[in-house]
């Protein structure tokens, strides 16, 4: 069953013809791509749309960042003012102000030291976006630069490159991220330098991979052909072929980042006191995990829901991006 | 097939909030009733120990893990009476005192045996403090034996054995210190001062001794699995009243969430209870969870050779005036804690309730901080309070943030471990910490003079607090024989130390132990031990 | 196939020595006086020097990673600062209990994540495989720590199936010591699990669309053996190298899983030494670990030989 | 086409659809034909118009979902194939009917022997014991002239050539003496001498076992040597079903008509191959009439309305065009 929108054959049977100048015939592969390329996108929208547990990923992040910017104007009350530490409050208000239950000033109750659980799960979800989204982008960087580096050129540097991704392996990242946070002391930059420090070794591998695939292909031996440079060749036709499995990751890792960085705070090395992270919240409010059970379900929930909303979206992506899978949804 | 997976979503969801509704209604286990008085032989104990000890080696006893197994296992010359602290004899019948509190003598008991069957002479006190001060041990806790004389020359390594340690006969023990001291005996009451057996050391080796440790004391070692548990056995012939129990067993854990809950699950006898769930274990185990007041304080400290601490009194006053310490202790501690009225807890000898004026008075901090060139909290430096993590101080540090943000004094607070923590307090980069300090031994003096004392700056005293005048009334106090004018001494330096304001006292500390109702003659020492040998499975 | 093994065990000690020099680097620039740290309270100046001469502290970077890769060949640990032991006997007390833990949790991954991922691909977008997929996502979104918690609340405290934490104690037997080994293996393995599952489901229907199931159906072969027999053979291959990586992760990341369940291994030990400086007893518990995980890999490697042929003429398969 | 000899398999207005996303795919749409003992037929036409659908349909090898074999039935020596239940229908596959499939490179599974792969169809539906059937299958392998079949029999498929593993594959397919063998395209991955001697094999095992053949494949050079009446199809529908002969130089409808002139011919002196324009309907939303019919030079009015029913055009020709018999005359014809 032929799918006319299959870029390939859009151009039916016209063979590049060899004789033409490179920019000529990079405008006709670019007038192919391009034309292909936003069809390529166009069916992925398509393909993603149809996914509904891709959209409901999609959705929870939308509201996520959304909740992250809007934060101060969300917020009911400032996540770090509390009746006890407040000169005009009276003893009978800060005696009751501890860990009290939802209710209709404070939907989600208040934690053991009086504050508003609400406000500061609206205010943590600041935290987890930032640590998704720049620990994500720091193995991006490191990780397609030594991927491009060893993918394309090969030979020893790829060895190198590809051994210390195995050590990288080899070391538990937990440890790995331990180690890097005693380092540099606690803090959130050093959380997300430390998280995404480690998330390199993956994409290089990743993208080597996909390279190597890639860079088989006819289409690149001949631009190879028509004298075109190395970086051009990498820039114009390697990476956008090979960026896909990039992306499923990239998605993934966000969630990753998330959860490294509640591993962190149970150690009291994620986002530091008294600014709330879903992280340190999870931390703090598990030891009442037999004496008041809903504070731990609270910004424990908050974190797998956005998890999960990327692996969703990930895997919604990964099925979009497979050329093989066209059709079968 | 769409519809069917949204669904199980729903089922998903709702079999999470299903598990809620089931969290609310599983909590708290059946009431037991009281076990009556009838006191059973035999039985071995399971006792919640909340990390591995380092070392079960005398001259490495420290930490309070240690101790608590240590104690079991060592006697020495002296002991403290479970309930009021008073110095009573143990292995000494008596002792005396020279006029000047120079030289101390102590009869021994006759026909006291090591574990290991041989009787217990005073060559054998000889033997083990001259090893605690070699060198060669590195013994981190010989600093008590720091007044006996001939411990400089010793510990430098330029003598071998400590002069003023001489057994006059096999039951006599004469200890002469290198000036005036007349509350040393309390010392001796310590762990570290236990006598070992010679022969055992040598036959294991000195660093091994801890893996095979033999004293004198009700229990005896049997067996220890690091990281899991220590056993420890009845002593047949202990000199003292021989305890009830069969045996020991020590179970280690890292976390205390986890040894609570094991508590709650019956795998142990008794356990600690962690921070936050104090008023939920009053409520739910009634007076067998002890909260006891403990000798010990909790404070925040100022390094005084730095800015903004060093030039400015009013600033650390003002800092004292700011903190509401009864909501602390009643709220945030769940009325576990004692607010602090000064540096020595109740319960010592020569404690004075208003040692310090400093109450919650916000408008008087304001007018201090006028008064310091701050006012509103402007000017101030970025101020950072550092905290060990892992064990609620974070909550409490929140708490004395608010105080102080209240008055537009703002401050960060940065967790570090343990060891990092205590080094970077000593290397001054932490400038503004908290800290604890549980006494060694039940006297004003071990409040006073580690920790302010210009000697021990660096060592004990973290907030480098060097006062003359201080020094001088604490080096007059401890050579005053007469006990009425030695507290008078104390009570003049402790008012001296408060008014100049090198730290922030907050509370007292209190006794956080449940035990199981299948235990009776369970008690709780101010110093937070349990005397084991008193304690008996009920019929 | 000698040649495939003996360039593994080449990669392998390049991979151990970078390790060991990775962490040494990383020790050697974390702030704080170790000397000050391991020496008894306010001791005298030269008291920090003969510590710092006992542990190499004062020699320069690069000579004091020479004696300790000497003394690795030696197989010398040297000494702990924390425990004032042996390196060695710390880790032979502390090692069995991570990789009998782990094992356990290996047990776990195989049978339920390959069952759950092989099952929810077979019978596609039936009710099994949406509970599958769901119970698997959530399960890699939660924090372990948290899954740990949660389990001995319901299952220790509340039903009292299993004990709430720790190692089973010596002596005792088989079966009530394996109870002490379920919620802790349970934990660390949930996210394994949770992984596993969804590459072999992935993998599965990746197989199932290949042209020689096709042919073994055109055969007249019943659908269990076209499944059970061609398709999963081929399907494990991608299984298969990742439980070699995830092995390595299991133990060292078993840190928050042995703090919850009070287990006695290594990961936790890890920590501390980490976070206290312990320069020796990172270094050697890094340097084991490495060489269990690099030998898992090197075991995986030549199961790989079997598991497909392709591979037998020597050439390493490429993760992609 | 049964003229006469009893018929092997007869499949009556067969119609398999694929429910997509996009919309009902109607692969093959009212496809009916029979094939004799012995007999050899080709199915032919562009890709994507249902051949292998057909094929995949006989052998109830239709992915379901989205595939869905919706009417129709498929008699099998008397015994209707859609009404059997699983088990039964296992019998028949691989037993009665075997099948080898396009590309040799994918079609054996990489992780067993090629004996192994060979001796297991023998094992389900012959119950010989493991060492016989190892015997049998060498007897296989030397019959579709694999060199050194003992040694070959424990070899892995990577380890062989594509024209080897082709006649691997026809090895299995054949194990169990099928009165039918259904070929997917054969020769098609193979280059063009290897394409030959797969050919040849075919047509030697078919005189020595008396075997039918259902041939499917796009090239008509293939089908001449082998198959003895073509079943010619377009977008799901058969166009043309005649001997071989009459489709060659007498074909009846316009679209076999024009592949003939589109095939380089030795015989013929030939400037300039005719070309069809266009590409195949979509079978989603198939053009109104004849689904040829904007494809076709002579098509008229009548051609875009209604379609055209298949008709005996002459005795033994079906041919499905409203002008089957002189279609030359109509349209603007084809300036030759």
């Amino acid at each position: 069953m032929s799918d006319h929108r299959d870029p390939e054959d859009l151009v039916p049977g016209k063979e590049p013809d060899l004789g033409m100048e490179i920019e000529e015939f990079e405008l006709a592969l670019e007038k192919q791509r391009v034309h292909g390329r936003t069809a390529l996108w166009a069916d992925v929208w398509y393909r993603l749309r149809h996914n509904k547990m891709a959209m409901v990923g999609l959705v929870i992040i939308v509201v996520l960042v959304l909740v992250a910017i809007f934060a101060p104007w969300l917020a009911p009350q400032d996540p770090l003012y509390s009746p006890l530490y407040d000169q005009n409050a009276t003893p009978q208000e800060k005696a009751e102000s501890v860990k009290q239950p939802p209710s209709r000033r404070h939907w989600l109750g208040t934690d053991d030291l009086g504050r508003d659980i609400l406000s500061r799960l609206i205010y943590g979800s600041r935290v987890s976006v930032e640590v998704g989204i720049v620990a994500v982008l720091i193995s991006l960087v490191i990780g397609l630069f030594f991927g491009a580096l060893a993918g394309y050129f090969g030979g020893w540097g790829d060895s190198v490159i590809m051994r210390s991704a195995d050590i990288f392996f080899a070391f538990p990242t937990v440890l790995g991220a331990i180690a890097i946070m005693t380092v540099l002391g606690p803090g959130l930059i050093n959380v997300f330098i430390a998280i995404g420090v480690l998330g390199w070794a993956t994409i290089a591998r990743i993208f080597r991979g996909s390279i190597l695939s890639v860079k088989e292909n006819e289409y690149v031996e001949a631009a190879r052909a028509m004298g075109a440079g190395n970086a051009r060749i990498i820039w114009k036709h390697i990476m956008p072929n090979s960026i896909q499995p990039i992306i499923v990751y990239a998605t993934m890792g966000v969630g990753g980042a998330i959860l490294a960085e509640a591993w962190l705070a149970f150690l009291g090395l994620g986002q530091q006191l008294p600014t709330p992270s879903w992280g340190n919240m999870l931390a703090q409010y598990l030891p009442f995990y037999t004496t008041d059970p809903w504070m731990m379900f609270i910004p424990g929930t908050a974190i797998v829901v956005s998890v999960l909303a990327f692996i969703l979206l990930g895997d919604g992506l990964r099925d979009a991006l497979d050329p093989r899978l066209k059709g079968s949804v | 097939m769409r519809r069917g997976k949204t669904a199980l979503i729903l089922a998903v969801f709702l079999a999470l909030a299903v598990g809620l509704a089931m969290i609310y209604a599983g909590c708290g286990e059946k009431k037991e009733e009281e076990g009556k008085g009838g006191k059973k032989e035999g039985g071995v104990f399971k006792y919640c120990l909340v990390s591995d000890p380092v070392s079960l080696d005398p001259a490495q006893l420290q930490e309070s893990q240690g101790i608590e197994v240590g104690k079991q296992i060592f006697d020495g010359l002296m002991d403290n009476d479970p309930k009021t602290m008073e110095l009573v004899p143990a292995m000494a019948e008596s002792y005396e005192v020279n006029d000047d509190a120079t030289v101390f003598t102590f009869k021994l008991k006759k026909g006291v045996k090591f574990h290991n069957g041989r009787e217990c002479t005073a060559e054998d006190f000889v033997y083990s403090w001259n090893r605690v001060c070699n060198p060669d041990t590195a013994s981190e806790v010989s600093y008590h034996m720091s007044p006996i004389k001939g411990y400089e020359e010793v510990t430098g390594g330029t003598a071998k054995t400590l002069e003023g340690v001489k057994a006059i006969d096999d039951y006599t023990l004469e200890v002469t210190l290198s000036y005036p001291y007349a509350d040393f005996v309390y010392h001796t009451a310590h762990p570290v001062f236990s006598p070992i057996p010679k022969e055992v050391v040598e036959e294991y080796g000195s660093e091994n001794f801890s893996e095979h440790p033999v004293g004198t004391g009700p229990f005896v070692f049997k067996e220890w699995v690091h990281e899991q548990q220590i056993t420890v056995d009845k002593n047949p012939d202990y000199y003292g009243d021989k305890p009830y129990l069969d045996g020991v067993v020590f179970k280690v854990y890292q976390d205390e969430e986890t040894a609570y809950q094991d508590f709650k699950a019956g795998a142990l006898d008794d356990a600690q209870i962690p921070q936050g769930q104090f008023k939920a274990a009053e409520n739910e185990y009634g007076e067998r969870a002890i909260f006891k007041a403990m000798l010990g304080i909790y404070y925040y400290g100022f390094n005084m050779n730095t800015a903004p601490w060093k030039d400015s009194k009013e600033l650390r006053q003002a800092f004292n005036w700011a903190v509401d310490r009864q909501t602390l202790c009643d709220v945030v501690m769940e009325g576990q804690r004692i607010p602090a009225t000064g540096i020595v807890p109740p319960g010592i000898p020569g404690y004075q309730a208003n040692a310090m004026e400093y109450k919650y008075d916000p408008d008087k901090a304001k007018e201090l901080l006028e008064k310091a060139g701050f006012p509103g909290g402007q000017g101030l430096p970025q101020l950072t309070l550092g905290y060990n993590t892992g064990v609620g101080h974070d909550t409490i540090a929140q708490f004395i943030q608010g105080n102080l943000k209240d008055l537009g004094v703002n401050f960060n607070i940065e967790g570090y471990e343990w060891g990092t923590y205590l080094d970077l307090i000593q290397g001054e980069q932490v400038t503004f910490f908290r800290l604890g300090w549980l006494a060694d031994y039940p006297i004003m003096d071990n409040f006073l003079y580690p920790l302010f004392y210009s000697g021990n700056a660096g060592v004990d005293n973290m907030s480098q607090y060097k006062n003359e005048e201080v020094d001088k009334l604490l080096l007059e106090a401890r050579s005053t024989i007469d006990e009425k004018e030695r507290i008078e001494l104390y009570r003049e330096a402790e008012r001296k130390i408060l008014e100049d304001a090198p730290i922030m006292p907050l509370m007292f500390y209190k006794t956080s132990r449940v035990y199981s109702d299948k235990v009776g003659g369970y008690m709780r020492t101010p110093d937070d031990l349990t005397p084991l040998e008193m304690v008996y499975f009920k019929e | 196939m000698l040649v495939f093994i003996l360039r593994r065990l080449y990669q392998t000690l390049i991979v151990v020595l970078g390790v060991v020099v990775l962490i040494s680097f990383l020790l050697a620039i974390i702030p704080g006086d170790v000397a000050r740290m391991r020496a008894p309270k306010g001791s005298s100046e030269e008291v920090l020097e003969n510590i710092r001469k006992k542990f190499y502290l004062d020699k320069p970077f690069l000579t004091r990673l020479g004696i300790y890769i000497k003394n690795i060949l030696k197989l010398d640990l040297g000494e702990s600062f924390t425990y004032k032991r042996s390196v060695w006997s710390i880790i032979r007390e502390s090692l069995p209990w991570s990789v009998k833990l782990a094992l356990v949790a290996e047990v776990i991954i195989v049978i339920f994540g390959i069952l759950a991922g092989v099952i929810s691909a077979v019978s596609r977008y039936s009710f099994w495989d949406v509970l599958v997929t769901i119970s698997t996502s959530v399960l890699v979104a939660m924090p372990i720590y948290w899954i740990g918690r949660l389990m001995q609340l319901f299952f220790a405290q509340w039903l009292g199936w299993f004990p709430n934490s720790g190692a089973p104690p010596p002596g005792s037997g088989f079966w009530s010591g394996l109870s002490y080994y379920v919620m802790p293996a349970t934990a660390l393995a949930a996210i394994s699990t949770a992984y596993v599952a969804r590459l072999a489901r992935s993998s599965m229907l990746e197989v199932m669309r290949q042209d020689y199931i096709q042919t073994a159906r055109a055969k007249g072969l019943s659908n269990r053996r076209v499944t059970y027999k061609h398709a999963l053979r081929n399907g494990l291959i991608p299984v298969v190298t990742y439980l070699g990586i995830d092995f390595g992760v299991l133990i060292g990341a078993a840190v928050l899983t042995e703090m919850i369940f009070n287990w006695p291994g290594v990961g936790h030990k890890l920590y501390f030494a980490v976070i206290q400086r312990d320069h020796t007893m990172v270094l050697g518990l890094v340097f084991v670990l490495v060489i269990i995980v690099v030998f898992i890999n090197l075991l995986v490697d030549i199961s790989y030989a079997f598991l497909d042929p392709r591979i037998r003429l020597g050439e390493s398969p490429e993760v992609t | 086409m049964t003229n006469g000899k009893d018929t092997l398999l007869e499949v009556r207005n067969l119609r398999t659809w694929f429910h997509t996303q996009e919309g009902v795919v109607r692969a093959v749409d009212g496809v009916s034909f029979a094939i004799a003992r012995g007999e050899a037929l080709a199915v032919v036409g562009e890709s994507g118009c249902g051949k292998t659908v057909t094929a995949l349909s006989v052998m109830n090898l239709v992915p379901s979902p989205p595939g869905r074999i919706e009417e129709g039935e498929i008699v099998f020596e008397g015994r209707n194939l859609l009404e059997m239940n699983d088990r039964e229908m296992r019998q028949v596959r691989g037993n009665n009917i075997g099948m080898i499939f396009q590309d040799p490179m994918t079609s054996l599974n990489p992780v067993f022997t090629i004996g192994s792969q060979i001796r297991e169809a023998i094992q389900v539906h012959l119950g010989l014991n493991r060492r016989e059937a190892k015997r049998r299958a060498v007897e296989l392998l030397e019959m579709v002239e694999i060199p050194q079949a003992e040694r070959r029999y424990k070899m892995y498929p990577h380890e062989f050539s594509g024209g080897m593993r082709q006649r691997a594959m026809i090895a299995m397919a054949l194990s169990c003496e099928p009165k039918l063998l259904i070929a997917d395209e054969p020769s098609t991955a193979l280059d063009v001498t290897i394409q030959a001697q797969i050919m040849e094999l075919i047509a030697r095992l078919r005189q020595e076992i008396g075997l039918a053949v259902m041939l499917i494949t796009h090239d008509l050079g293939v089908v001449a040597g082998v198959a003895e009446t073509v079943l010619v199809m377009y977008a799901g529908k058969v166009v043309e079903y005649a001997d071989i002969d009459r489709v060659y130089y007498n074909s009846r409808h316009p679209y076999a008509w024009s592949l003939m002139r589109s095939v380089p011919r030795l015989d013929e002196k030939k400037d300039r191959l005719l070309t069809i324009g266009g590409s195949p309907p979509s079978l989603i939303n198939l053009p109104p009439g004849c689904s040829f019919s904007p494809r076709c030079p002579f098509a008229e009015e009548i051609c875009f309305q209604e379609e055209p029913p298949l008709v005996e055009a002459e005795s033994g020709h079906l041919s499905a065009c409203h002008f089957a018999g002189d279609f030359e005359k109509h349209g603007q014809g084809v300036k030759s």
